[in-house]
């Protein structure tokens, strides 16, 4: 029997892991409630679990995780669930397992729209910054190996991030475009940043389970793919991409991509599209 | 710079007293705590109790060498895997991360009082030592009521500069996802886009707290100082 | 609690303090070489040497601030072993007093008199406050009871510590240079408390180079020098006539 | 667990590589900081002893300031705040330089800075400890405020405080990772990024774990041996007791 | 750089040392009173008096270790203001030993010896160096130069201290109780020395209670009470008959 779910059973409690500033899709909403798209998700996977082990009473218990923690948290047994926008990765898979895609991103460049940068030659010689330990840290070293020359700097977070562009220490900045829209959303004015055209590699967002256990896995993948053919999965991802979102009411306008509508009409987890 | 905006602290005003009600809570706890088992440590080490001292030295130094937060890291994520044995699934048992910060913090803080007391302990004279023996007080009395009250004298500024690092080092509970009130004003400048006012808000509030604390202590021994001290 | 009285196995009329051919080494360094001596209830002795002769050594053997290393201590009957009971016994019949006074800095006058009575011999605090009043009294400070040690000269310090002492009702009293830290007025002072105490019959030995108290209070003078003890005289004949070229060399040092 | 650090990392690296240059990072930002940090530590500390109010006081204030607000404010309040209060061109310039100087700079003046606080209340307390003879000795002899300072009180209470300060150079290697919060990548930094790009978060945080008990221990015997070379001859280290006038007895046969 | 004589406006013959109504407060404690006093070159002034009676303040007002408040201080020639230059020139003109020797425990001997010299008078380290020797070797310590303080006897100490303080050389010598905190074998030692430097014709001010040193050396005995100079007198007149009754009864405590 799954090993996840028999802890869950025993101790009659389910353990959500959430991201506090990972917009829209966990972060804290109003009076500092965790909310998010990605736990609206969740919530319907621990119906099923309720659902499956016949508890009448199944307590759900939410756990604040970030970047240094989530790992060694699922893989204490302190989370079953993380419930956040964390990309899959081949190495990341060695260590946990994510379902099927609930989204799909591609890195992309923001930029002040007053500096007048056009596309991605006219960042060389500039400083670039990064969120240290994101995707994009690679993605933009891997652009600089191909003849950019711009200076890589990092931030420890994407706020952070956000204000070395704001403040002028970085001419542009990279990373999903999802997180580049949700900060440009909430900055005092969106219309002084501006989006480079070039997009990059697609990745898959999930949510993160324990690795090695496939009944776990199926029982949640089940649920998502239920969502999606339901149409449900579209339902939700309307109320949190393109309406207003507590706590302050922006709307991010983020129509849903073709890459993700490929994944909702046939739903897989697979890396490469 | 676009001009600051503090209307965000008082809308965020319940979540960073929240935040600060912890960090106090924190710093009290492993104050007490930490100075009470740094006594033992120090006592084990200048009694030198055969073995334990040295297993006190070598726990001493080993804490000092290690950043509190990766202590705190291996203290969130070890236990529950070292209880394994003890859980009946054979999964790891969770311990909370408020335990895990009030534990970790009262046994880190010890190792950084021990030494402190120590050094009160080497600054006084033998002859103390000796007065309460001809006065056949025992061992556990000499210290509690003759060398122990003299020391925390002697100590108190040290005692309060590793006080006030301890306070400002509740912000590393963040790795067990606790918030502070550095972690709170972090979190909704995270959410706002406000970094900048509210990190000036949190340093005037550390400047505050702490001033006020060492001046209390500045205070409190010059008043001592003149009764002890006079000649 | 209370102290319970250990005569047993001693022999009627015993000495106060029994030494036989103790021994102490530092190390490799011998500070008392097979030193015997006796002190009957009631004696007053004064130790004299040069410095670095082993005369606090030899007092401080006697309460266990030190421990003898060959020989045998008895005190009151009671042999001077590692056992705690035994020290606990002797340390409670033996009062002793420094020449740096050690008082404790941080507690009152009348706290650092009441708290051994209190916290090793379990007196009451009442009783242990008039205990300490009343010797407070005597020693003339009783006025002063209330102020911290660093607020007293030192004569007035070294006043209380012998209070302090005398609050355990200890049978012996050891002082090792209890005038020598203090200014030449404040020596009188101290030296006045303590003829007092011997006058009253107690039971003295002390280091010291004051020769007008030795001269007229003492019942034996002991003369130390390299950890031996090389004359014991009454005080006239030793101070008219040492017996030895040692003594005889170190008594024209101290009087100029 | 430490198989992760010999895996290929993306950029074609190693990630032992990035450690290693993580730990450069961190060695130069905690020597240099040290160094300055000791020198104005020293200074400052021996300001607040003075006997000049109008030294005093300024001297007070610094450290109070600087000890007060926790390292990681001060860290982001010099990178980001401090200059857009410069003159125009000056914080811009500033803001200009290339990674990774734009961060190891106000890292190495925010670290440099704090550490100097708390270093300045140790000096205080090594000269305050001093006999109040020795200032006067020095007043009878003629030497100048700042040349008693120099010659007979500075000596003298760093040698004092040598265990304390052994404690903050210790802590000085820990204090530098809060500089990876400006985007300086020394090694908790390092250790935080293969977490990342690997997810083997135990593997990446004990090899920092290690590396920092290492510099640690060579801290240690290196303070140990300038401890013992630093030592005053016919001291006891520890002080309190008169124990010299006996050595100085046994040792010195009477005429 | 180096000492320029300011014997400017000073009188032929002038005073070693002048004190004019100097007044000295302790916030609200006044520790002297109107105190005149006047020291010719070469003379030797013993102070005395029971203890707080202000002998220190007084002798530590002439270096101003102390400033004084009230009245006027010259020395050789050059008045104690606040200004810093008067103040250096007084000092390189007067040396002082302390009770408690302050040597500074981090230099050898010679080197507590040769520091002041060179970084206060500018003197040439070799220089130096043979000064200093031949003040060591003069307190008989030669042998003891590359020695640190902590390595030597207490009298050994207190001679250091006045080869120290000769080597800066000075018109006037300082002693504040210079034996009171040695071993009672070791005061010997250090009177001698200074018994020599008073026969050279030093001008010397001390505080001591060796009456000894008093008679054989003392041009006149200065005695002071509450902060008062009551009585100045020779040592014959002092010691047979002191005019003052507190002067009596102070000699009756110290002479026992
Ligand atoms: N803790 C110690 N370790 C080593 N040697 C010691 C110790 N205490 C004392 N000594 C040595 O033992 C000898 C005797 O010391 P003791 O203190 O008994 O002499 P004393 O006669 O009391 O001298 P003083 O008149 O100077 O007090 C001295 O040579 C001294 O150096
Ligand atoms: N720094 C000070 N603050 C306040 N009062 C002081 C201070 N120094 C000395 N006094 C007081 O001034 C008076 C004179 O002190 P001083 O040291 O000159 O006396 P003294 O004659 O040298 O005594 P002794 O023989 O004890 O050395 C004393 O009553 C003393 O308590
Ligand atoms: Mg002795
Ligand atoms: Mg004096």
């Amino acid at each position: 029997e799954s090993p996840t779910l028999a802890k869950i059973k025993r101790t009659g409690t389910v353990t959500l892991g959430y991201r506090e500033s990972s917009i829209p899709f966990s972060y804290l909403g109003a009076d500092q409630k965790p909310v998010g798209f990605s736990l609206d998700l969740c919530a319907q996977v621990v119906d099923k679990i309720k659902e499956d082990i016949k508890l009448d009473k199944l307590a759900v218990t939410l756990q604040s995780v970030n970047s240094s923690n989530r790992i060694p948290l699922m893989q204490n047994g302190t989370v079953d669930i993380e419930c956040g926008g964390t990309s899959s990765n081949a190495a990341r898979l060695k260590q946990v397992a994510f379902t099927v895609a609930t989204f799909v991103s591609s890195a992309r460049w923001m930029t002040k729209a007053s500096s007048g940068i056009q596309d991605v030659k006219g960042l060389d010689g500039k400083t670039i910054v990064v969120t240290q330990g994101s995707n994009a840290v690679g993605f933009a070293q891997g652009i600089k190996a191909k003849g950019a020359t711009f200076a890589i700097v990092q931030a420890k977070d994407h706020a952070e991030s956000m204000l070395m562009l704001q403040s002028g220490r970085a001419a542009a900045f990279m990373e999903d475009d999802i997180l580049l829209a949700s900060l440009r959303a909430r900055a005092p004015d969106p219309t002084a940043f501006a989006f480079l055209p070039e997009t990059y590699e697609k990745v898959p967002y999930g949510l993160m389970l324990p690795k090695d256990d496939p009944e776990f896995k199926a029982l949640a993948d089940g649920v998502l793919k239920g969502l999606m053919a339901s149409g449900a999965f579209t339902k939700l991802y309307a109320k949190w991409f393109e309406s207003p979102i507590p706590p302050n009411g922006e709307n991010l306008n983020f129509p849903m991509s073709d890459a993700l509508k490929e994944r909702v009409a046939h739903p897989s987890d697979a890396l490469d599209f | 710079m676009n001009s600051l905006d503090f209307s965000i602290v008082w809308q965020a005003l319940p979540y960073l007293l929240h935040g600060l009600a912890f960090s106090l809570q924190l710093t009290v706890f492993a104050f007490l705590t930490g100075l009470g088992l740094g006594i033992v440590l120090a006592l084990v080490r200048h009694l030198k109790v055969p073995v334990l001292a040295q297993l006190v030295v070598g726990y001493i130094t080993l804490i000092r060498s290690i950043p509190l937060i990766l202590v705190l890291f291996w203290f969130f994520f070890l236990v529950p895997i070292l209880l394994t044995p003890f859980s009946v699934d054979g999964r790891p048992i969770p311990v909370g991360a408020g335990p895990t910060a009030f534990v970790t913090f009262s046994l880190f803080e010890a190792a950084y009082y021990a030494e402190i007391i120590r050094t009160g302990l080497r600054s006084l004279n033998k002859g103390q030592f000796e007065a309460a023996a001809a006065l056949s007080l025992s061992t556990f009395k000499t210290y509690r009521y003759v060398i122990i009250p003299q020391v925390i004298r002697v100590v108190s500024p040290i005692l309060l500069t590793q006080t006030i690092i301890l306070f400002q080092d509740t912000s590393l509970v963040y790795v067990l996802s606790v918030v502070d009130l550095t972690g709170a004003a972090v979190k909704i400048a995270q959410l706002n886009g406000k970094l900048v006012e509210m990190y000036l808000v949190v340093a005037l509030v550390y400047l505050a707290i702490c001033s006020t604390a060492s001046q209390a202590v500045a205070m409190l021994r010059e008043r001592q100082m003149r009764t002890v001290r006079t000649r | 609690m209370a102290a319970t009285q250990s005569m047993a196995g001693a022999p009627a009329g015993a000495e106060a303090v029994t030494m036989i051919n103790v021994t102490k080494w530092y190390g490799s360094y011998q500070a008392l070489t097979d030193i015997r001596l006796n002190v009957a209830p009631g004696e007053k002795i004064v130790v004299c040497g040069p410095s670095g002769s082993g005369k606090s050594t030899l007092i401080r053997c006697i309460n266990r601030i030190e421990t003898h290393d060959g020989g045998r201590i008895i005190v009151n009957g009671t042999e001077l072993t590692a056992e705690t009971r035994n020290i606990d016994h002797v340390r409670r019949d033996v009062g002793m007093v420094f020449q740096s006074f050690n008082l404790f800095p941080h507690l009152s006058v009348l706290d650092n008199c009441t708290l051994a009575p209190v916290k090793s011999l379990g007196m009451g605090a009442k009783e242990a406050r008039d205990l300490a009043m009343h010797f407070l009294q005597k020693v003339r400070i009783a006025d002063q009871a209330k102020k911290y040690p660093g607020m007293l000269s030192g004569g007035q310090q070294q006043r209380v510590a012998i209070a302090r002492a005398l609050c355990m009702k200890p049978k012996v009293m050891l002082f090792d240079e209890p005038t020598s830290a203090l200014d030449p007025e404040m020596v009188n002072e101290v030296l006045d408390t303590m003829v007092a105490l011997a006058l009253e019959g107690m039971t003295m030995i002390c280091v010291t180079h004051e020769m007008g108290f030795a001269r007229k209070v003492a019942d034996r003078v002991v003369f130390m020098d390299q950890g031996q003890i090389v004359e014991v005289a009454s005080p006239e004949a030793f101070f008219q006539a040492p017996k030895t070229e040692r003594a005889r060399n170190f008594l024209a040092q101290i009087i100029h | 667990m430490f198989s992760v650090l010999f895996e290929e990392a993306p950029d074609g690296q190693r990630y032992i590589d990035w450690l290693i240059s993580g730990l450069q990072w961190t060695v130069t930002l905690a020597f240099f900081g040290w160094c300055i940090a000791f020198v104005i530590g020293v200074a400052v500390g021996a300001g607040r002893t003075s006997p000049s109010r109008a030294i005093a006081i300024p001297c007070r204030l610094y450290t109070e300031f600087f000890r007060n607000i926790p390292v990681l404010i001060q860290m982001f309040l010099w990178y980001f705040v401090v200059p857009e209060f410069l003159p125009f061109g000056l914080g811009d310039a500033i803001k200009q330089m290339p990674p990774p100087w734009g961060a190891f700079w106000p890292a190495l003046v925010c670290l440099s800075l704090y550490t100097s606080a708390r270093v300045s209340e140790q000096v205080r307390a090594g000269i305050e400890a001093l006999p109040k003879g020795q200032r006067e000795a020095a007043n009878a002899l003629s030497l100048s405020t700042w040349k008693t300072y120099r010659h007979v009180l500075i000596p003298q209470a760093l040698r004092l405080i040598v265990p304390s300060l052994t404690s903050e150079v210790m802590g000085i290697y820990k204090n530098t990772s809060v500089a990876l919060t400006i985007g300086l990548l020394e090694l908790t930094a390092q250790a935080r990024q293969i977490s990342e790009a690997t997810f083997q978060t135990f593997g990446a945080f004990a090899s920092a774990t290690l590396i920092y008990l290492a510099l640690a221990l060579v801290t240690f015997l290196i303070m140990t041996a300038v401890e013992y070379a630093v030592r005053i001859p016919g001291q006891e280290p520890v002080t309190g007791r008169k124990l010299p006038r006996k050595l100085a007895l046994a040792q010195e046969p009477k005429p």
